[in-house]
């Protein structure tokens, strides 16, 4: 493909809705698990919230998409995730300023910052068991890359292989933050929710692209 | 789900409108129902704004009234309110001395009061920021830092409430306000799980004959379940863990708060006070403020908590002071 | 039963205890506990008296405070307190200006406040009777005699306390409690039972998907079953009731208290409210007072009900005064 | 036997506190189908308390052992059915003033005196499905064996056969008092919770009289 233009982003964020409103049930079930059972709502909602937005702009860049994508989540959805995911998005945005197509450099550029800013807000380190530990190695892939000089498509499936190996990598972590920190030792085994969440972010944007 | 409402989304929102129908001396400030503001604010005054999750009343906007906070973002219910939101209420209650930020410590919460005080401060507005942290079921000693808010909180209103409306610098009220945090402790204790409308059933369950210590007011896990014992049993069970971080060989006198979670009745939160208050006079401490009631909840959970905080010669008067709010009216004493 | 109790033989006096230990303002005639007295009486006030079966915090005793009233017996759950107990507290409160009885229009609660009037009457203290009698969903129009008091008896407390402060003498007192319980109408709606300790197990059920409109708050039978409805809904099928028995062409001013039995979140009370002022006011009525919260529960009953009072220039005035007792506070407007 | 002295309404006592204690839970049953469950809270804790009273006694009469008993019925158990049995036993205590042993024309002017004092404080009409609706014939029954000439036991037992068929005609009464008067309609087909009790008193006394 020839990567993400504004057309792309549109019919990525149409996706991520229809992604998110399919998996809300699993997603409550799996932060009921250690958590309080909202993941699966505020993600269909804010996810679909992005959407609504983005479908409405009359002249849309791929930078304004995703600050406009950003700002509905925030407002839509202001749970841990909601906002973080929001933060990722709003920064993002900023590192593919005044890109018209995201190329696997940029969308590297737009991973880096989408994972520096989560870390930010949240304030969390790689290894705490948060969506954080599955952004990480998706931006690290994205940036080896681009190095690389791969092809988005190529590029963005080889960050979900890395991004559900890291996924399934939470199960042996102890959560540090938020509702799950409470559960301590109990929350061993089981896979992180947000991380999750970042997984299916990855998956969809690579199948966008694979497309 | 056995529920007054009507569409599930609109709860909050309903919610709201009822209380703006009920009481004219709050509104919201531009559209946005949930942007919960004093109607009248006090020129001059250090503003006070709280925010979280809806399904606590009278937690957070309860406590929006004289000689108490200015304003409050209204989150969906167990959320946080945007920071768009709480940055609209800072606006409106900035009266040119700052505003102090005064919420539970949820990473929701968090996030979302930083990023609207960022916001702020880009545009002149000072603000500062206190969290309660006062459960201590949910962090061991050392780690204070990283435990939930939960009814304690009242206290850092009511505090930070009186001190503001003595028209008390930022500084000043925000260093009273993390006083009253540092010295206040509350342990509870639920019986019953509490549905969130938009999921229609309970979060999770716990047993016909169980209880759980510590359980956290959206359902956090607690440090304890066991077989439900007499009132007197639970409340032991349940001071120990405030008796061992504070010593009342100096500061005496405290303030007490027995809070009802929702389906408790209240008899039975006086039983509790009972034994709270044997307890804590058994360990020295001289009970000078008793409140006994809902203070936050967790919709129709059953279930209580003990609030205790030490007070000192500044924290006292403070305590004392009148309040009046839509939903806590205090006469000074 | 997930109750906080001890033995449920001392669940009364228990409660008792922790009122009178957070509650320095109300304490007891004699030794018995359950002769719920003011600390201080004013002299020369006419004297009011209430009593009842306890479980149904704040009522009765939570009204016995400044601007309200004098005394309360003191049930056991659902039980009437003796009349022994009845005319301890009546010599209590007496300073000479004659007692009012005012209670709710149950059996065992006229016998014994009868009994206790007879005795007091050949002591020399004078005696009055106002009975509440807003349920509508107990009696049918024609035989408002036979119905039973509910939570609109708040508003009798209210106009009758304000009444009694304003050192009116004994009959006026009565004429307007008797003026106020013939304009309050009251209708309930119950989700789930209750559990009297002594008994450990619901009285009676709901399915899971039901609500009973006009339940009473002992668990009598009310006037229909069925699934339960959105909030709106539930409230336009209750205010019905209402509505076809007050006439607000004359007399447009209400007061209203929308009332929780004990496990309804405030939230949803809220909700309720917000119907039902749109329901009042499409009838012409104007809300000038308006009381949201748990008034007269029914231990751990989840449910609501909604009392309308329709006010005239003299009950006006006495709604609007303050109040000021350890359960309920209100400042003048 | 000789009549009712100070020994056997001793034991009389004694006897309705066991019996009240062991028909606790049938009571609650009955009362519960059209009212509030309390009735064998409160006839145990009453008849108990009663019992207690009139065993402390030093120096009994008749006439006080009644009042002292209606007495503590009424501090122990202030509901309706305790209140009314209260009344009656104090009122029936007047109407037996000054008597060493109470012999079938006694008994008569105390059941007489015992629902007078019921209707007086109830204020209910035989037929409205009250404990009225037993203690009326049990009262014209001793009152008609005393002008008879009956022996007390057999006095007794005429008015405890009276009381039973009194009880079972219940069933065809629509209730107008108490908490029952909600029930309207269904409460026919239902054997009256407070006539129950007043079947209790007169079968104890029987037995007693017959031992
Ligand atoms: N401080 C943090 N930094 C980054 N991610 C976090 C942090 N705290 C929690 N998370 C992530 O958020 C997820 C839970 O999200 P969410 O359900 O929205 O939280 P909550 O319901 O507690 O607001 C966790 O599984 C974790 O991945
Ligand atoms: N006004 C009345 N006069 C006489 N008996 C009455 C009256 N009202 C009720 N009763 C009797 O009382 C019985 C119920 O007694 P109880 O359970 O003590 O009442 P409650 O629980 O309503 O106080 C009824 O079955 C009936 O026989
Ligand atoms: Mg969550
Ligand atoms: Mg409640
Ligand atoms: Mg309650
Ligand atoms: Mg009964």
């Amino acid at each position: 493909m020839q990567g993400f233009g504004t057309d792309e982003i549109a019919a990525l964020f149409a996706r991520l809705a229809d992604v998110f409103a399919a998996e809300k049930e699993a997603l409550i079930a799996l932060d009921g698990k250690v958590g309080d059972s909202d993941l699966g709502l505020t993600m269909a909602k804010g996810f679909g919230a992005a959407h609504d937005a983005v479908a409405a702009m009359e002249t849309p860049t791929p930078e304004a998409q995703l600050k406009t994508a950003g700002a509905a989540l925030a407002r839509a959805a202001p749970s841990t995730m909601g906002t973080l995911m929001a933060t990722g998005l709003l920064r993002g945005s900023a590192a593919v300023s005044g890109a018209e197509r995201l190329e696997t450099a940029e969308m590297a550029a737009f991973w880096s910052a989408f994972r520096d800013g989560v870390a930010h807000r949240g304030r969390a380190q790689v290894g705490d068991k948060t969506v954080l530990d599955v952004l990480h190695p998706i931006a690290e892939t994205m940036q080896a890359q681009a190095r690389e000089g791969a092809s988005l498509d190529a590029a963005l499936d080889r960050a979900r292989v890395a991004a559900e190996q890291a996924l399934e990598d939470t199960k042996d972590l102890v959560a540090q933050h938020g509702k799950a920190a409470a559960f301590q030792e109990k929350t061993r085994g089981i896979q992180d929710a947000g991380s999750t969440v970042a997984v299916i972010l990855i998956r969809t944007m690579a199948e966008c692209a694979a497309d | 789900m056995k529920k007054f409402v009507n569409d599930p989304e609109n709860f909050v929102d309903e919610m709201l409108d009822g209380i703006y129908r009920a009481h004219p001396e709050v509104t919201h400030a531009g559209d946005d129902l949930r942007c919960f503001v004093r109607s009248k604010q006090v020129p001059g005054k250090v503003g006070l704004v709280t925010g979280g999750g809806s399904g606590h009343l009278p937690l957070f906007l309860g406590y929006v009234g004289e000689n108490m906070l200015d304003g409050a973002g209204v989150g969906g219910v167990f959320q946080s309110p945007s920071s768009e939101q709480i940055l609209e209420v800072t606006r409106h209650v900035d009266q040119g001395a700052g505003v102090l930020y005064l919420y539970g410590n949820y990473t929701g919460d968090l996030m979302n009061f930083d990023m609207a005080g960022e916001l702020a401060d880009l545009e002149g507005i000072k603000t500062a920021t206190v969290v309660g942290r006062d459960d201590v079921a949910s962090s061991v000693p050392g780690e204070e830092h990283k435990r939930r808010g939960v009814a304690g909180i009242f206290f850092l209103y009511k505090a930070a409430g009186a001190a503001a409306a003595r028209m008390m610098p930022l500084e000043e009220v925000a260093r009273i306000a993390e006083k009253a945090s540092a010295r206040t402790r509350t342990i509870g204790v639920a019986l019953s799980p509490c549905i969130v409308p938009e999921v229609g059933k309970p979060g999770f369950e716990i047993g016909e004959n169980e209880m759980e210590i510590g359980m956290g007011i959206h359902g956090e896990p607690g440090i304890s379940r066991d077989a439900l014992a007499p009132a007197d049993e639970v409340v032991d069970r349940m001071i120990e863990r405030i008796l061992a971080e504070q010593d009342y060989t100096q500061d005496k006198e405290v303030a007490v708060l027995v809070n009802g979670l929702g389906a408790t009745p209240l008899e039975e939160l006086y039983i509790l006070y009972r034994r709270t208050a044997q307890r804590l006079e058994a360990a020295g401490a001289q009970i000078r403020h008793t409140f006994i009631g809902e203070f936050a909840t967790s919709m129709e959970m059953a279930g209580a908590s003990i609030s205790v905080l030490q007070l000192d010669s500044e924290l006292e008067p403070l305590i004392a002071a009148g309040g009046d709010t839509p939903f806590f009216k205090k006469l000074a004493n």
